[in-house]
């Protein structure tokens, strides 16, 4: 059993990133939606990891901690713009919204 | 044509063609808000004042000098060498008198359906932004004007056209347009690619054309370039065909403008810039657009033959005649080059004189359908004199002025562009034909009842007219003092393109010896 | 590289960081004393935004005029840029801001997204914040922030409109879809920082310009940029990561709209710009084909799309979408690294954007007065072409003004827009690349048979309503607009003076 | 007294704007007087000048008067210039003389028309033209005559414009005149291109001393011989001149018989010398032509019923007779019969005028005869007409196409075959004419019927203001002949007078087997003639003979009916075809190319679904192509 290489760990967070990306094109429902994006920023976060690891630069580990914040404040934005539009309907996919298209 | 004489005068007299009729412009939307009856006349006294002018300028015109006269520059967008370069020169002197006559008469002469006050204030603009180009020598201030123009002439078809009105002035403003997208690439590269040779970038005319070094492949590109643009406007064949439209929906004033000076400033432009710019290139070209020229005469003869309506038939003789320019122009030799300039001015008074004719045919009868006019001479005797007269001029009746421009440009040619002249000529035959079958059909026969209620010539159409016959008249039988100012610039600009080319004037009377 | 800046007090210029601080703080004290006392009367949140927004302006333009004998430096220890190029962005953002403000609290109707409470307006400074950050990031990580500061208020405008189903929509496509870029966004910053370990713009120039200090590896690197070019693609709305733009543009409320479309697009193409001038100029041979062909493609799609639109919304959103392109021909003259003109490039784009921001507001302006009063009326889509019909005939000056503005968008001269172009085909045709302008050239005649066609609606056509109530902000909004855009259209000179010190960015 | 030849065309020309302005106000008849009075007064003028040049010696009797400078850039100075020498001055004063008579004739056949001075103002105008035309110094300023009488022309033959046959041969007879005028302006180019100068004087010398190449010389000629064909009616452009009879009777004496259609015969003599240094083609094609057109024209001649067609195709064929001359170098023959035809046919057509007069606008010959006894004065002089045309010795007539024929034989004998056989189709036809209008038994009262309008239905004389040219002109077809007389040297007035001019160019048959005995040609001439009346007179009078009038020759060989067909067929498809492409191709591809961006993006915006997971993939395709582009950059470096 080898030592995991950097290079390893950045395949497989290539691997997470993809994952999300097609969660995201392929999944209807906008809170699972959120999930895949959260992934791919994760999938991030673990290559910066990975890097930061490679370099031995203690900058690339607190880069993490901006995007966690940022990822934060997004779901806190997508959830409340999710409750929004659950008000007025009862159930809610990603392709329902498409009145606005042309 | 060499660099700008001395002239010089304290009153800008140039500056001020451009600036009164734009202030004429504010002026009428300001009196026309508090009294319905000034617009009107502060319309026509701008436009009077300005016509004023561009005929003192006439008398002032040194004609000995082929230099630039009454010139002014002033600093303008000195970041990109842009400066405010006003002159003229024998070659754009008639087209600013011209300019400078027209628009009173219009603006006296026909009345807008509706709508007096913006209809007059965009004929004003127009009027500016034509002087403008006709007399800039900075390439970019020429763009801007060139392109300017597009607007108010953009609101006068759409606002005060006939039915199809909105799809003329779409096409005729995109049209334009497109061909003023490689117009603007090629001013830029011009300045930019001069940068060297000239010693800054500017785009300065004269500066440019005197000591702007190009090689060959770069001028001929750049050549291209301004044809496109130049060509749209002329226009020449194959891209001709928003004329027709422009012409038939434009109201009766917009047709007169756009057939008496709008089209001259493609041909215009093509002297101006395109050979005094680009020597090498255009004696390159010529034979290209010697065919083209020659294509539009005949091609636009035939078509015009075939119309049945009015306006677009003489929408189409007027590609006819514009060939004839086109051709004199890059013939290179004084006659042809001379009698171009003086056939701009002559189509511009006959045409302008013939859409002027058929405005009032529309007025009376609201149709141009030449099928349902029948006879008018019986009942209109003066009407159809004017008509005939102002038709043989655009004839080209030897004693008026069609004439003259004509024979100059084709006599003139004829070293140069041997088998075009020969075929173009025939042009001549062509435009008997569909002039004389259009008359017939209007004028002559028996005059039927729709027909019969038509009016004869009103007083204030007869004194119009009668200014436009002068003109023809005059031209016609002593055209010298015309084209004794024209010539020494020509001789110049010809001069100019020897000096730069291996090209060199035939020597008339030397071939057979 | 952290912004707690508290223990690296002493070295912080904190008037250089004064507009900053200003819209941060402006931000939190409407949210603040908003939330504590009760309702303003209408027009007051916007007032103090303004006033905050001009503040800050004010700031930013007499550093911008201090910049003329200064250097351009660098803030906090490199992260933020202090150089004529930023401010002037900076400037534009306050006025988007200002203007923004003043049609907001003119909003109502269908088309007002209660506006009379204080939330927009405080997210309004928010934005433009971000944006503020954005357009001086020396620092991708910076940039990042900005990015989202900028992006997730913006995802809440779109959507503030509560009535209007189409605002949700717009607000969630927009979250879903720049939440998705910038995680692209954020991997190319990994790649980047992975290969160069460096997130500093000048550092990374740095590294790249000697390639020994490490073992280059350039597939990686340039996978890195890649990733960053679709990140900021996204956000300027480059085809084809466009496709958010016409559907969030129309559904969000129009202020918002005017608000995306000028202060958003400053921010995006000058990080953008900054990004790829500052960091990668060693790599401007594989990123200048790139731009080249997004460029084309932004320029064709967008105006192709625009004109077979029916709203008016759409239009505009298309047309900005092609105006993007336009700014991409200077890019991609800046990318000339070697050519004497490359610098042409940089300041040409800024400046083509700063004006278009101006057009945009106006236009957006006029829009939503005429949107308004149509919805008053009460047809369903209150932004169609229909809504327009016969304005002239009603409202000769308004339309005056609009029409203005959209031939200013079409390129006619003696209006700041063709300024913006001329700039644009200078700078492109001084690095010889004529193909690209040509085609600019072409699409921008397409695309000014869009502007026609609201003309003709406006001019040609028989008026369908009564006269437009035109209050007084509206007024102010679109004169001011208006007024610039034929100012810098007959005396661009000074605009122009700027354009050497523009170029000079700190490396 | 010759630098006033200016006044000689300057006098129309104030009638015809006079009239032009006040016309209408000074009425009937006092503009048709002052109309007159203009053009007598320039004939008075040009009689001074003839006896001004008489009095000069021969060498010096050519005299250029500049009014002003015309046309003047770079090295081509084009001067408003007349010349006065023998041979403009004879065109003027018969131009002149005959016109004078036509305008007082006129005063009388146009009584009562409501455009009464309108007429007369084109008849002024027209004469000014013609002057220009034969005055002219330099090809420009003929050229103005030339045009200027061809509008005249139309003007006039479209007279009765609500007459749609009127307003259609009017038409048809400026286009035919412009596709000559296409010849005569390429002409002038050659000229200036090779010469360097438009000038008679100047072509003319260049031809004589060679200093331009004889192919330049012969394409000068030929093609002035083109506008020449145009103007003279000779074919194949000769078609326009029987539907210009469609204009009242004294237009087609003045216009169509003595003077415009001369132009060409004219225009070919000023360049004389041009002709004669050309290759021998080039006269052959003219004599060719000539003759061609003389015998074409004749045969038609025979089978017309109109009377006035008869008289049209009668003079395309004596035109004819004139190229026949001018091509085998007899210019001063040519010039000779230009002039006597001009007498007798301007007197037959004022005569035929004046019978339809008579006869209420009654036009076809089948419906006349006996009128000899309602309108002696006009029989006799009509009659005096037809013995000179016919060739009938001591007729004017007979002399000049004597003359010709004379020189036909000395240059070819075939054309001379040619002559006679024409010159007997002539007295045939002009025989039936005669006997059709004034002998045999009336056939008018038939046609009472169709008269209703006038009630009783008698021709009767016209008034003395028609008698009077006339008579005048009768006169001169008798004594006409008198200015050449082939028996002695002595009696060639016409050509000593002439010498000057066509000296170099003109043709000697001294010594010929024709010079020895043209008493013999004389005599056939004679016999020929005689043979002619005779036939007819068997045929119409005595009907001892049928009449032979076939259908192909009443409709002149359908050459007219051909080129209808033509132009109607063939010719307007094409110009359909080339409108219906300007509409379709042309413009259709403009249009299409805006429909194609409306296509494009009506296609592209399907793509903008509104689902947002279709915008991810966007997204993430494009970011797939970045990558692939930006990573093979990547493994390249």
């Amino acid at each position: 059993m080898p030592e995991p290489t950097t290079l390893s760990y950045l395949v497989v967070a290539a691997l997470l990133f993809v994952v999300g990306a097609f969660g995201v094109m392929v999944r209807r429902n906008p809170l699972v939606m959120f999930m895949c994006i959260e992934l791919m920023l994760n999938a991030v976060n673990l290559s910066f990891v990975a890097l930061a690891g490679e370099l031995t630069d203690i900058d690339g580990q607190s880069l993490v901690f901006f995007v966690l914040v940022v990822a934060a404040a997004e779901v806190v934005v997508g959830l409340g713009l999710i409750v929004a539009i659950m008000r007025n309907r009862s159930s809610l996919t990603a392709d329902d919204l498409a009145e606005l298209k042309g | 044509m060499l660099a700008a004489s001395s002239s010089t005068i304290a009153f800008p007299v140039l500056t001020s063609l451009v600036a009164v009729p734009l202030v004429g412009a504010a002026l009428v939307i300001f009196f026309g808000r508090i009294r319905q009856e000034w617009t009107k006349l502060t319309a026509l006294l701008t436009s009077v004042t300005t016509g004023a002018i561009s005929l003192w300028v006439l008398q002032a015109f040194d004609s000995s000098d082929a230099g630039f006269q009454f010139v002014s520059q002033h600093e303008w967008i000195t970041a990109w060498g842009i400066s405010w370069h006003l002159g003229i020169d024998g070659i754009s002197l008639f087209l600013v008198v011209l300019t400078g006559v027209l628009f009173p008469l219009v603006i006296a002469g026909v009345d807008p359906h509706h709508d007096e006050r913006p209809y007059l204030a965009w004929l004003l603009v127009l009027e500016a932004g034509v002087m403008g180009s006709f007399i800039s020598l900075d390439l970019f201030l020429f763009f801007v004007f060139f392109e300017i123009v597009l607007v108010p002439m953009y609101f006068l078809i759409g606002g005060w056209g006939y039915d199809q009105r909105v799809y003329a002035a779409t096409k005729f403003f995109l049209f334009t347009m497109t061909g003023s997208a490689f117009l603007l690439v090629g001013i830029v590269a011009t300045a930019l690619l001069s940068r060297e040779s000239v010693g800054s970038v500017t785009f300065d005319v004269v500066a440019l054309a005197e000591n702007g070094a190009l090689n060959v492949t770069q001028g001929r590109w750049l050549f291209v370039a301004f044809a496109i643009a130049f060509a749209v406007k002329v226009p020449l064949f194959p891209v001709h065909t928003w004329l027709p439209d422009a012409h038939t929906q434009a109201p009766t004033a917009g047709s007169v403008i756009l057939a008496g000076v709008l089209l001259k400033m493609g041909t215009y432009g093509l002297l101006r810039f395109g050979v005094y710019l680009f020597p090498e290139a255009s004696v390159w070209a010529r034979p290209a657009l010697y065919t083209l020229a020659v294509i539009g005469i005949i091609y636009g003869a035939i078509a015009a033959t075939m119309q049945t309506d009015l306006k677009r038939l003489v929408a189409y003789s007027s590609v006819a005649h514009l060939g004839f320019i086109v051709l004199g122009t890059f013939a290179l030799t004084d006659q042809a080059v001379t009698g171009g300039v003086m056939q701009m001015v002559n189509h511009g008074v006959s045409t302008s004189a013939l859409f002027l004719l058929v405005g009032m045919i529309y007025e009376r009868r609201h149709t141009r359908q030449i099928a349902e006019l029948r006879g008018l001479q019986q009942v209109a005797p003066v009407f159809a004199g004017f008509f005939m007269i102002v038709m043989l001029s655009s004839i080209g009746l030897p004693g008026l002025n069609g004439f003259v421009g004509e024979f100059l440009i084709l006599i003139g040619s004829f070293d140069t562009a041997r088998w075009w002249v020969i075929v173009a000529t025939t042009g001549v035959i062509l435009a008997a034909l569909y002039l004389l079958w259009a008359y017939q059909r209007v004028f002559h026969g028996e005059v039927d009842d729709a027909n019969r209620g038509f009016a004869d010539l009103r007083l204030r159409e007869g004194a119009l007219l009668l200014v436009f016959v002068a003109i023809i008249g005059f031209t016609g039988v002593y055209p010298k003092p015309m084209l004794s100012r024209i010539e020494p610039s020509v001789n110049a600009l010809i001069e100019h393109v020897e000096s730069r080319t291996d090209y060199q004037r035939p020597a008339q009377g030397e071939a057979g010896k | 590289m952290d912004l707690t800046g508290d223990f690296i007090a002493p070295s912080t210029d904190w008037y250089a960081l004064a507009p900053y601080i200003v819209l941060l703080a402006g931000a939190l004290a409407l949210l603040l004393v908003g939330s504590l006392t009760p309702r303003w009367p209408r027009g007051w949140y916007a007032m103090l935004t303004a006033l905050t927004a001009g503040t800050a302006g004010v700031v930013a333009s007499l550093q911008f005029a201090a910049l003329a004998d200064e250097a351009p430096r660098s803030l906090m220890k490199g992260v933020l840029a202090h150089d004529r190029f930023g401010l002037l962005a900076v400037i534009a953002i306050c006025v988007a801001v200002i203007i923004t403000s003043m049609m907001a609290s003119d909003a109502a109707g269908l088309d007002g997204a209660q506006t009379d409470s204080l939330e927009p307006f405080s997210l309004l400074l928010v934005a433009a914040l971000g944006a503020a950050i954005m357009v001086t990031a020396h620092d991708l990580v910076v940039s990042f922030l900005g990015i989202e500061i900028l992006s997730i208020s913006l995802y809440v405008l779109a959507a503030s409109d509560r009535r209007r189903a189409a605002s949700h929509e717009a607000g969630l496509k927009y979250f879903v879809l720049g939440g998705f870029s910038s995680a692209f966004l954020l991997y190319g910053i990994a790649l980047v920082y992975g290969t160069t370990g460096q997130t500093n713009l000048g550092g990374i120039a740095v590294v790249l310009a000697d390639e020994v200090t490490l073992p280059r590896n350039d597939a990686m690197l340039l996978a890195g940029v890649a990733l960053l070019l679709v990140g900021f693609a996204f956000k300027v709305s480059l085809v084809p990561f466009h496709s958010w733009t016409p559907d969030v543009y129309h559904g969000a409320p129009t202020y918002v709209t005017g608000f995306m479309a000028s202060l958003g697009k400053v921010a995006a193409i000058v990080a953008l710009v900054r990004l790829f001038v500052i960091a990668f100029p060693a790599r401007a041979d594989d990123w200048r084909p790139a731009v080249f062909i997004l460029a084309v493609l932004t320029l064709v799609v967008g105006s192709v799309l625009a004109i077979v639109q029916t709203d008016v919304k759409r239009m505009l959103a298309y047309s900005s979408i092609s105006h993007a392109g336009f700014m991409l021909v200077g890019l991609e003259a800046a990318g000339h690294i070697g050519s004497s003109s490359a610098s042409s490039g940089t300041s040409s784009t800024l400046i083509y954007v700063v004006l278009y921001a101006v057009l945009a507001l106006g236009s957006f302006a006029a829009v939503s007065v005429v949107s308004q009063a149509a919805s008053v009326v009460g047809p369903t889509n209150a932004t169609s072409l229909d809504a327009f019909k016969g304005v002239a005939k009603t409202n000769p000056v308004f339309a005056l003004g609009f029409t203005v503005l959209l031939l200013a968008q079409a390129g006619v001269p003696l209006t700041s827009g063709f300024v913006a172009k001329f700039g644009v085909i200078r700078a492109a045709v001084s690095t010889e690349s004529y193909v690209l302008a040509v085609l600019a050239m072409v699409s921008a005649v397409i695309a000014a048979y869009l502007y026609l066609r609201i003309m003709v609606s406006m001019w040609l056509s028989e008026s369908s309503s009564a006269r437009i109530p035109l209050r007084p902000v509206a007024r102010l909004a679109m004169f001011v607009t208006v007024a610039i855009t034929l100012v810098l259209g007959v005396l661009p000179t000074f605009v122009l003076r700027l354009s050497d010190t523009l170029a000079t960015l700190v490396r | 007294m010759t630098d006033l030849v200016w006044l000689v065309p300057f006098l129309p020309l104030v009638g015809g704007l006079t009239l032009m302005v006040f016309g209408a106000r000074i009425g009937e008849p006092r503009t048709g007087w002052l109309a007159t009075l203009m053009s007598a007064s320039s004939f008075v003028l040009t009689v001074l000048v003839y006896f001004d040049l008489l009095g000069m010696p021969a060498e010096e009797r050519s005299h250029v008067v500049s009014l002003f400078s015309w046309i003047p850039v770079g090295s081509l100075q084009i001067d408003f210039a007349l010349l006065a020498d023998p041979l403009s001055i004879t065109m003027a004063l018969f131009v002149t003389g005959i016109g004078s008579l036509i305008h007082l004739y006129s005063i009388g056949y146009m009584h009562g028309d409501p455009k009464f001075s309108k007429f007369f103002l084109y008849l002024n105008l027209f004469v000014f033209s013609m002057l220009a035309l034969v005055l002219g110094e330099n090809l420009v300023v003929t050229f103005l005559g030339w045009e200027g009488v061809g509008a005249c022309s139309y003007f006039l033959i479209s007279f009765w414009h609500t007459r749609e046959s009127a307003a259609v041969a009017g038409k048809k007879a400026f286009v035919t005149n412009r596709i000559g005028d296409w010849g005569v302006m390429t002409a002038m180019f050659v000229a200036f291109s090779v010469v360097g100068s438009v000038s008679y004087k100047a072509i003319n010398e260049a031809a004589q001393e060679g200093t331009i190449s004889r192919s330049a010389v012969s394409a000068i000629a030929i093609l002035l011989f083109v506008g020449a064909c145009g103007k003279s009616a000779q074919l194949p452009l000769y078609f326009w001149l029987p539907d210009a009879m469609e204009g009242p009777t004294p237009v087609s004496a003045l216009i169509h018989a003595a003077t415009m259609v001369t132009a060409g015969v004219f225009l070919m003599t000023r360049v004389g010398p041009v002709l004669a240094e050309s290759y021998g083609w080039v006269p052959d094609t003219v004599a060719v032509v000539g003759a061609a057109t003389a015998l074409f024209a004749a045969t038609i001649a025979v089978a017309q019923h109109d009377i006035k067609r008869v008289l049209a195709y009668s003079t395309v064929s004596q035109l004819g007779f004139m190229f026949l001359a001018v091509g085998s170098g007899a210019y001063v023959a040519a010039m000779f019969h230009m002039v006597t035809h001009s007498f007798f046919k301007a007197l037959l057509f004022l005569g035929s005028g004046s019978v339809i007069h008579g006869l209420h606008h009654e036009q076809d010959m089948r419906k006349m005869g006996a009128l000899r006894a309602a309108m002696p004065v006009t029989a006799l002089t009509f009659i005096i007409g037809w013995l000179a045309i016919a060739g009938v010795p001591p007729f004017a007539g007979f002399w000049s196409k004597d003359e010709i024929l004379l020189y036909v034989y000395a240059d070819n004998r075939l054309l001379y075959a040619i002559g006679m056989v024409t010159a007997l189709l002539t007295a045939y036809y002009m025989t039936r004419q005669v006997i059709l209008v004034f002998f045999g038994e009336a056939r008018w009262h038939d046609a009472s019927g169709e008269h209703g309008a006038h009630g009783d239905f008698r021709p009767h004389e016209s008034p003395k203001v028609m008698l009077v040219p006339l008579v005048v002109l009768s006169v001169l077809s008798v004594v006409g002949g008198g200015m050449q007389l082939p028996f002695s040297k002595d009696l060639h007035f016409l050509g000593h007078w002439l010498e000057p001019v066509v000296e170099e160019a003109e043709r000697s048959i001294k010594g010929t087997w024709a010079d020895e005995n043209k008493y013999v040609l004389l005599g056939v001439a004679v016999v020929v003639a005689l043979a002619g009346i005779a036939l007819s007179v068997a045929v119409y009078a005595k009907r001892r003979l049928p009449a032979v009038e076939p259908t192909v020759l009443e409709n002149a060989w359908f050459y007219d009916a051909t080129v209808a067909r033509l132009v109607g067929g063939p010719g307007a498809a094409s110009f359909r075809g080339v409108t219906t492409f300007d509409a379709r191709v042309v413009d259709g591809a403009v249009n299409g190319a805006g429909a194609v961006a409306r296509g494009l993006g009506g296609v592209v915006r399907r793509s903008q679904t509104g689902f947002v997971r279709a915008y991810a993939v966007f997204i993430a395709l494009g970011a797939v192509v970045l990558l692939a582009w930006f990573v093979w950059r990547g493994w390249l470096a």
